[in-house]
């Protein structure tokens, strides 16, 4: 019986290593077949910005690593709408992520789903284990 | 009940450890089953057998490592995490050729994948961190 | 399905509990633990605890509340102390926990 | 005896912009850096930026900024972009520097 | 010559080291015969709360220390008022830290000096070294 | 002039030691002298020679290693600090009992009075963390 895990990203990226190993938690879990879905919010929403480029703090820029989430079947990544208003960001500002539906002849679908803090609040109570970072 | 915990910072630098283990001991003590603790992010720091903490204070390592042997607790320390931050036993300082181990006894080193593993097996997964 | 949301920051260092409120459901609980406890006291944020503690069962961890000085007496209307054993009971008593880092 | 106040947080995560701001002097300057450099992007705390950017000098770590995909152009109006030489230079040309950790 | 240091507390207790390591700082500073003043703004008024007991969470309970502070010659102990009404807390409720005027038969006098944001920011202008905790 | 830094964080879990670091560079760049690199808390971890980061990210500790060389930087790292979180040098570990050391070259372990002194000393002090 596959379990319903969310994983909550709310850390922006590079100021700590949250957001990075987060996502080697997430691309660890679609290796065991469980239902599994990431939101953004807070800070959390500023993982995903296009453009990042990391040549001038002498880190690695991790985030081309969001667009591999579709390959891994991990296509319900849900962002808070608030956070993102909050920041002055729409999702033309976020990397647009997609999976393909094998059932639909390998339609490019997206991946992302902008919800409201009460949508959210519906998706999260319906989890079965929730790992913040 | 089975539970797993979940340890994202070091010793002392954060309540993080602290709150876990007295959470852990508390849920021995009431019956219940702990299917494993796994150490994450800084909180692979915990494992380290070279800690000297002050005479008067708590060691935390110590706490874990004698909470391991009394209920048989599998403790368990991401090899990406401990790799990056300088966390190795035996077997790895010689693979990757280091001159030095420091992981302590009770602790063992593995896979991400048992973190997943304890989210499946146990009935709640508690995270403790910054 | 029940959530335990645990909170670990003081509401002046960090939002985790502004956060948590906005995606709460029915029937969830929060426990303060940490620095968390400091918004179970008498502070510019009482009203949004005393609030949120007349919509959901809220929880204070009163081993971190003495272990910081603040007085079991003083907290506020409707929080409930509970201590480690506590924890422990209300995590078996809800069917996931989230804990707001 | 002029400061150098630096910022390393979201103002959203933390609230050492608004401390920083109760207790700087005149003739002090800002500067964001790591994830402080979100405070000068056009977010709900930019009127905030906008005013201190009116009273003081407010600088933001142009490398910090590129990291995290924010633009250089739409950054808070007053607000300054250095890089870690001129990073070095408010260093040195204030008299000590205040990290607000 | 002297310099001035201060020391600037804005962390809570026990819930991160920030507060136990930066009194270690402070305690060997005296020892260096430099100008020392502490302020405590923010969650580090937190610190000075009477009546700590550690018992329950097994930490070790360093707030005794802080009335050494006088014998070590650190009596320019700033608190922050808007930090701590914010916290709903008044003086009695923080220790009374004191120190003894050799130049005055010995007599103790307040360390605790309790000032507005304003008074701080002339105060902080003055140093000659920040380092913030 | 003459700069001292300090760091509070150990490596990856914050960018402050990144951030330190690049600004040691510049500051060098410019040629202004480095009095002394302090570790304190956490920061003490960037001290390790043990860890083994990803090939494909950066390894925070050779980078200080390497500058210290070319420069001959001061690092120090807090000995109190150090003895709570398990970072030690050969002497130490042999006075302490340990069986093993950690200190990566380059590093030398010494008291807190070397930051007082390094505020002392220096123009300028610089302190990163969380």
């Amino acid at each position: 019986m596959a379990k319903k895990f969310m994983f909550v990203n709310r850390k922006a990226p590079y100021g700590t290593i949250y957001a990075l190993e987060s996502l080697e938690v997430v691309l660890i879990s679609a290796a065991f077949e469980q239902e599994v879905a990431l939101v953004f919010m807070d800070d959390g929403v500023y993982q995903l910005t296009k453009g990042q480029n990391t040549d001038g703090i002498g880190m690695k820029n991790f985030s081309p690593t969001y667009s591999a989430l579709g390959d891994y079947e991990i296509k319900n990544i849900y962002i808070e709408k608030e956070s993102l208003e909050a920041r002055g960001l729409t999702l033309d500002d976020l990397q647009h992520l997609v999976w393909e539906d094998e059932d639909d002849d390998y339609a490019e679908k997206d991946s992302i789903h902008l919800v409201s803090s009460k949508e959210l609040a519906a998706v999260m109570a319906d989890q079965e284990v929730v790992i913040t970072f | 009940m089975k539970l797993s915990i979940q340890i994202n910072e070091g010793p002392y630098q954060h309540q993080a450890a602290d709150s876990a283990y007295q959470f852990t001991k508390a849920a021995l003590a009431k019956g219940h089953e702990i299917f494993r603790v796994f150490f994450y992010h800084d909180g692979v720091n915990n494992a380290t057998r070279l800690a000297i903490p002050p005479q008067d204070d708590r060691n935390i390592t110590k706490q874990w490592t004698e909470l391991q042997k009394e209920h048989e607790l599998d403790l368990v320390v991401c090899i990406a995490a401990a790799q990056r931050r300088g966390l190795l036993d035996e077997d790895e300082a010689k693979r990757q050729g280091k001159d030095a181990n420091n992981i302590a006894e009770g602790f063992r080193i593995s896979g991400l994948g048992q973190l997943i593993e304890a989210g499946i097996e146990a009935d709640r997964l508690v995270v403790f961190g910054d | 399905m029940s959530t335990l949301h645990t909170i670990n920051k003081s509401p002046f260092d960090r939002n985790s509990l502004d956060s948590c409120l906005r995606v709460i459901s029915d029937g969830d609980a929060i426990l303060l633990i940490e620095d968390g406890v400091y918004a179970a006291t008498g502070t510019s944020f009482s009203d949004t605890v005393k609030a949120a503690a007349q919509s959901h069962s809220v929880y204070v961890l009163g081993p971190d509340l003495s272990a910081r000085g603040m007085k079991e007496d003083g907290i506020v209307e409707g929080v409930k102390v509970v201590d480690y054993e506590g924890f422990v009971d209300l995590v078996t008593e809800h069917d996931k926990i989230n804990s707001w880092l």
